[in-house]
């Protein structure tokens, strides 16, 4: 599904990221971990055309996706949160996930402008859709309120929902359980297996040790840049190295 | 008319380029572009240390030099006071001026977004103007020279003795400027700041002190600019509009650099501006440094001289 | 939105009650002058001078027992904003006449409106554009730049000087001297050798003057407003330019030898007789009038008047002297003022016809020249 | 949708009506320029208060709708309403070309270009005299007419004005609640969350800046042929920091907010008319206290006043 071959990545002599590969399955749940200046969020940023690669590339389902934009990721399926939440603050829960939709829908300037039929039509077919993954993320009682005024909690999952109406085939979590409390990170658990279920691919940032273990099929671990491990959590969990890696000078 | 007009001056222009006479022309245009160019250089720099410390391009910067000239002026003629006391006199009320209007009107600012900072610098300006042109009239007026006026020949191009005082303020400006920068404590931590705000206030730089403190050496550099130009150009209530964007250019052209770059970036507009008026066309002059400025924005936004960052987003 | 346009209709209804009728006792004058922004030097001297001269009628017993009341706003120099008051002069303040605007593009723009609307228009700006064609309503005081460029022409012709350098400045005043100076250059056998501009806000004219320096001119003609030519003075002094320099009239008041200090001392421009009417000999019929306009304007502003207020005072005149004759509607008012004939005032001698709503001919200008700091007539 | 579609009916019916109320008068004449500045301000508003991009050279595309109608009518004797056209294609094309290399800049250098970009397109109008009278203007613009019927009056104007006008606010309401708009506000808010969501930020923020241009070049041409007399000073600097104001003032991100402040800032002069020099200083004031002290200007901020004093009344009431 993603297949990530030798990215090495540069900032002013320092060398963030150093040849990293790895590859994930169709409809996986995958962890990458590592401790803090890994390099975790420079891949994903990478990964989601975000920041430019010094070299290696990044394949989705076998077509080169290599240094494509974010725009064109998202119609090829690919969809990311974000660490500190991203939301459109100044507009309602709602509108931010019909923006979610916008490449599922197709009304132009001049249509929208001029209120063609097909783009009325259109309009509530979107409202629709957007109120759906309201539901699915239980956030619909929300739908009108300002999304700069959620507390973190709702506003990470308004994020998700947002990103579940691109209706992706991988969606990339940096860090989604920062800032929640416990019983916010057992609803994420239980909805990442949810999106599992409609057969969309997961990878996520987390240093939530726990979720990352309870959750994912396979992780990956980064240590200074470099790709230091990869396997199934139980594999993780008894490498020397990672164990080395975390307690030691990590 | 003027359609054949144009190339009738290239023809000219190339017909006459072997004689003597041209090259004496170039250094002319080249003498006349300097100075304007160390003025450009001043408001640039002004730009840049606000810009640096604060992240907000201060549209109210030509008001500063026109401050300048002004209330020397106003000290020379209405007090009665000499030129050496009225110089220093404008520049304290000037830098007054700035500390003002920070306090008053971009510490208070609620959201300062860079939209509302820069409709907010610009209603500034509008207010200074205003309040000049109440207190002062809408005439323009002369301020003499600071040594007389007798121009001194160059190898066959002429200056006037102010051009020397410009050239020479300007580079004892840059090299105060240069020594508070990198060898007084309030200009490292100003440095600082410019790196990064919020680095700076975690090491213990009191940041909103630094910000004042911007506002005030532009609003000094301003003034002084208004005030060693104001003898050749004469200064009016609205003559820092002009010259606040010229110098602004400056700034881009030295990738907003507090130091050198902008002032060769000064220096590259005037003795352009000049070139321009005098071989191609007078009317597009203030166009070439508008050019300029897109062109610089658009190829090089880091400016002339500074190295190219990679982040696409 | 409400409550805005609830605002409106009040200030509306208020404008509407103010309404006074013609007939009603005083006569209602509309001046639309650039008394800010870039053309208030034209604007001021004008609004002052048109206040002062509608003051001092009234105090002599008004025009034929009727009290003038003058009416005026302010345009800044926007041909929108003339517009809209123009339009506001005659809707609402029911004027019987409209002296103004101060520029030349303003002017042009209230053209159509005095036009549609029928009402005389008394226009302060030199554009020779603005009578030329004849438009029924319209008629000017301030002179054509024909006339100031032919007093230089005429000079240079006769002290043979035949090749011309120009440098003008690139906004309305300099433009249409341009195209004079174009136009009426092989009427007296002058060629330009080179054609330059400067912009207004210029601080800097010493590269279009080396420029000329480099070229085969015998003189410079300079036409531009303060402090433009006041530069371009210190700028041909700073580079030792021999030839004469030519000014136009649009600097001919003290504060231009105030800017320019000792670079102004020989420089020549024509100039309404205003600034020298202390030297004029007894018998110029202008006399008396541009006596009696310095004399009131030194006591009501304690200032110099000058010619641009000069074109005010003609027009105010002219006017008074129409109502006079019999002028009582905006149409006869404009009848009258095309038979004016022979009035003299400060900008010159006005005889207006079918055919001319300019009104003056070469006299109107003296070519005058700075002498220790003072002007001279030059003979 | 059926809402926003009310409050239209309610304006439009407002502006229809408004000329029983004040016909004949010099208001009308006035009410004209609302129309020609509400037209401007809500398309700077699209650019401003939707996708968050500064543009301080407005002005510039105003005047080149205004030169180009202008030209072709008064010298080349075209037919008005084929130069209008004409000129918007033109001034379209103009800023999207320049739209890409111009909207890659953010904040103040995104003020700065554009202000140069007006600048410049300033200086044109000014030195090419053949084409555009240069400084002391073009004039003999023909007014527009349909048939025998010629818009040579205020009371003409004010209904064809008002006729581009509605349709331009309808359009950018329309625009606004609309999957486009949406998208241009999320650009706003989080350009990068909204790339990621699959906006095309780039060619959105271009086609929005076009857009923007082109209305203004409509408002250009409609002035033109209403004043019958163009010249540069009307299209300089100035004319675009007092677009922006009234955009700021009315509200970013309203487009009722932009007719408010088009219509107060264009009112203002004649409720200042008796401050006679001081009004320079009362604009800035203004413009200065706005920001500071209701940033989201008349079309949020009023409301939130009344409340408060109501509050405060109702306390002192209790009390």
């Amino acid at each position: 599904m993603l297949e990530v071959s030798g990215i090495t990545r540069i900032f002013g002599g320092v060398t963030a990221l150093d040849d990293v590969s790895f590859t994930i399955g169709q409809g996986s749940v995958t962890g990458v971990i590592g401790p803090n200046g890994a390099g975790k969020t420079t891949l994903f940023n990478i990964i989601t055309g975000i920041y430019n690669r010094t070299s290696g590339s990044v394949k989705l389902g076998g077509k080169d996706i290599t240094g494509l934009p974010p725009e064109r990721l998202a119609r090829l399926g690919m969809v990311r949160t974000f660490q500190n939440i991203e939301l459109f603050g100044a507009m309602t829960v709602l509108e931010n996930v019909m923006v979610g939709l916008h490449t599922k829908s197709s009304s132009g300037l001049l249509a929208c402008s001029l209120m063609m039929p097909w783009s009325i039509a259109e309009e509530r077919r979107i409202r629709e859709a957007a109120m759906h993954w309201l539901e699915f993320t239980g956030i619909t009682g929300l739908a009108d309120d300002t999304a700069g005024n959620l507390s973190f909690g709702k506003g990470r999952l308004l994020e998700i929902a947002r990103a579940l109406a691109v209706e992706p085939r991988i969606i990339l979590m940096d860090e989604p359980a920062a800032g929640l409390n416990s019983q916010e990170t057992l609803g994420l658990a239980q909805l990442i297996g949810k999106i599992r279920g409609m057969g969309i691919t997961v990878v996520l940032v987390e240093h939530d040790m726990e979720l990352v273990m309870d959750v994912c099929d396979r992780i990956v671990v980064l240590n200074l840049g470099k790709k230091l491990a990869e396997g199934t959590p139980r594999e993780i969990q008894e490498n020397a190295e990672v164990i080395a890696a975390y307690l030691g000078d990590g | 008319m003027k359609g054949n007009s144009l190339p009738m001056k290239g023809r000219e222009f190339l017909r006459k380029k072997r004689t003597p006479m041209q090259l004496e022309q170039i250094l002319q245009y080249s003498f006349s572009g300097l100075s304007t160019g160390a003025i450009y250089a001043l408001i640039g720099i002004g730009f840049s240390i606000i810009f640096n410390a604060t992240g907000i391009i201060n549209f109210a910067q030509g008001e500063f030099v026109m401050l300048g000239g002004m209330l020397t002026l106003f000290f020379l003629e209405l007090l009665q006071l000499p030129l050496w006391a009225a110089v220093p006199c404008a520049v304290a009320v000037s830098a007054l001026a700035g500390i003002l209007f920070e306090r008053l009107a971009i510490r208070p600012l609620r959201q300062p977004t860079p939209i509302n900072l820069v409709i907010i610098t610009i209603a500034g300006s509008i207010l200074i103007r205003g309040l000049a042109m109440l207190l002062w009239g809408k005439d323009t007026h002369a301020i003499p020279p600071f040594s007389g006026d007798e121009p001194i020949s160059i190898a066959g191009a002429t200056i006037l003795p102010q051009h020397i005082w410009i050239l020479a303020i300007t580079v004892l400006i840059i090299a105060v400027n240069k020594f508070f920068f990198y060898h007084t404590i309030s200009g490292k931590a100003m440095r600082a700041c410019s790196y990064n705000r919020r680095a700076a206030s975690l090491v213990g730089i009191d940041v909103r002190r630094m910000v004042l403190l911007s506002f005030i050496i532009s609003s000094v550099l301003g003034s002084l600019a208004g005030i060693i130009v104001a003898p050749l150009t004469m200064t009016a209530y609205d003559v820092g509009i002009m010259l606040g964007l010229k110098g602004f250019c400056a700034a881009i052209i030295g990738g907003m650099s507090s130091g050198m770059a902008t002032v060769v970036g000064g220096l590259i507009l005037g003795v352009l501006e000049s070139l321009g008026a005098g071989l191609i066309s007078s009317g597009y002059k203030d166009a070439i440094a508008f050019i300029i400025l897109l062109l610089i924005l658009f190829i090089r936004p880091q400016g002339l001289f500074g190295k190219a960052e990679s982040e696409r987003v | 939105m409400k409550k805005l346009i609830a605002v409106c209709g009040v200030v509306c209804v208020g404008l509407l009650s103010a309404t006074a009728v013609f007939a009603a006792g005083t006569i209602k004058i509309g001046g639309l002058f650039a008394v800010t922004g870039p053309a208030a030097f034209l604007g001021e001297p004008e609004r002052n001078t048109a206040k002062m001269v509608v003051e001092e009628i009234n105090k002599a017993g008004g025009v034929k027992g009727h009290k003038l009341e003058l009416v005026v706003y302010d345009t800044s120099g926007d041909a929108t904003k003339a517009v809209q008051l123009a339009t506001k002069l005659i809707r609402d303040d029911h004027v019987a006449a409209i002296i103004g605007p101060s520029t030349t593009g303003e002017s042009m723009a209230v053209i159509p409106v005095a036009e549609r609307e029928k009402v005389p228009l008394i226009s302060c700006s030199a554009g020779i554009k603005i009578t030329e064609p004849v438009k029924k309503w319209v008629f000017k005081t301030a002179q054509n730049d024909t006339l100031a460029v032919g007093k230089i022409y005429e000079y240079l012709q006769r002290h043979k000087q035949s090749k011309v350098a120009i440098l003008t400045v690139s906004d309305g005043f300099g433009a249409s001297g341009r195209e004079q100076l174009k136009a009426q250059a092989r009427k007296y056998g002058i060629t330009i050798v080179s054609d330059d501009t400067y912009g207004p806000k210029d601080t800097d004219m010493t590269a279009q003057l080396t420029r000329i320096r480099g070229s085969r001119a015998q003189a410079i003609i300079c036409w531009g407003t303060n402090p433009g030519p006041a530069v371009i003075a210190k700028n041909a002094r700073q580079l030792g330019l021999k030839m004469p320099l030519f000014m136009s009239h649009g600097v001919s008041s003290k504060k231009f030898i105030e800017l320019a200090g000792d670079a102004a001392e020989g420089i020549k421009l024509p100039s309404g007789k205003v600034i020298v009417a202390d030297l004029l000999p007894a018998s110029d019929r202008q006399k008396g009038a541009l006596t009696a306009f310095v004399k009131d304007y030194q006591k009501h502003y304690r200032a110099e008047g000058d010619h641009f207020g000069g074109h005010a005072w003609d027009a105010v005149m002219l006017l008074k002297n129409a109502i006079e004759r019999g002028g009582d509607t905006r149409a006869t008012i404009r009848d009258q003022l095309e038979r004016t004939r022979g009035f003299a005032g400060i900008g010159g001698t006005f005889s207006y016809s079918a055919q001319d709503h300019a009104g003056l001919n070469n006299d109107a200008f003296v070519l005058v020249e700075v002498k220790k700091r003072h002007w001279s007539i030059v003979k | 949708m059926r809402r926003e579609l009310l409050k239209f009916l309610f304006f439009a019916v407002l502006i229809l009506a408004a000329p029983l109320v004040f016909s004949g008068g010099y208001l009308m004449n006035v009410l004209v320029f609302v129309g020609i500045n509400t037209m401007l301000a809500v398309a700077l508003n699209l650019l401003l208060g939707y996708a968050g991009q500064i543009s301080l050279g407005h002005a510039g595309f105003f005047g080149i709708g205004a030169y180009l109608s202008g030209i072709l009518t008064a010298t080349y004797g075209w037919n008005a309403w084929l130069a209008m056209p004409l000129a918007a294609l033109v001034v379209g094309t103009l800023a999207g070309l320049i739209g890409f290399p111009i909207l890659k800049l953010k904040g103040h250098y995104l003020a700065m270009a554009t202000l140069g970009l007006g600048i410049i397109i300033y200086i044109v109008f000014n030195e090419t005299v053949d084409l555009t009278g240069g400084p002391s203007g073009l004039s003999g613009i023909p007014n527009l007419s349909i048939g025998s019927l010629v818009f040579d009056n205020d009371f003409k104007n004010y209904y064809l004005i008002w006729t581009f006008g509605l349709a331009v606010v309808l359009f950018c309401v329309n625009l606004a609640g609309s999957r486009v708009g949406r998208a241009l506000r999320a650009v706003n808010d989080s350009e990068v969350a909204a790339r990621v969501m699959g906006v095309n930020a780039r060619i959105l923020k271009v086609q929005v800046f076009a857009l923007s241009a082109v209305i203004s070049s409509l408002a250009g041409s409609l002035y033109a042929h209403t004043m019958t007399f163009v010249s540069p000073a009307s299209f300089g600097f100035n004319f675009s920091v007092e677009l922006l104001t009234m955009v700021v003032i009315g509200g970013l991100g309203s487009v009722y907010g932009s007719f408010l402040g088009a219509a107060l800032l264009t009112l203002l002069p004649e409720l200042l008319r008796g401050a006679q020099d001081y009004d320079i200083i009362i604009y800035g004031g203004l413009l200065m206290s706005m920001v500071m002290f209701m940033p989201g200007g008349l079309v949020r901020g009023l409301p939130e006043l009344f409340r408060r004093v109501a509050r405060r009344r109702e306390g002192a009431g209790n009390a």
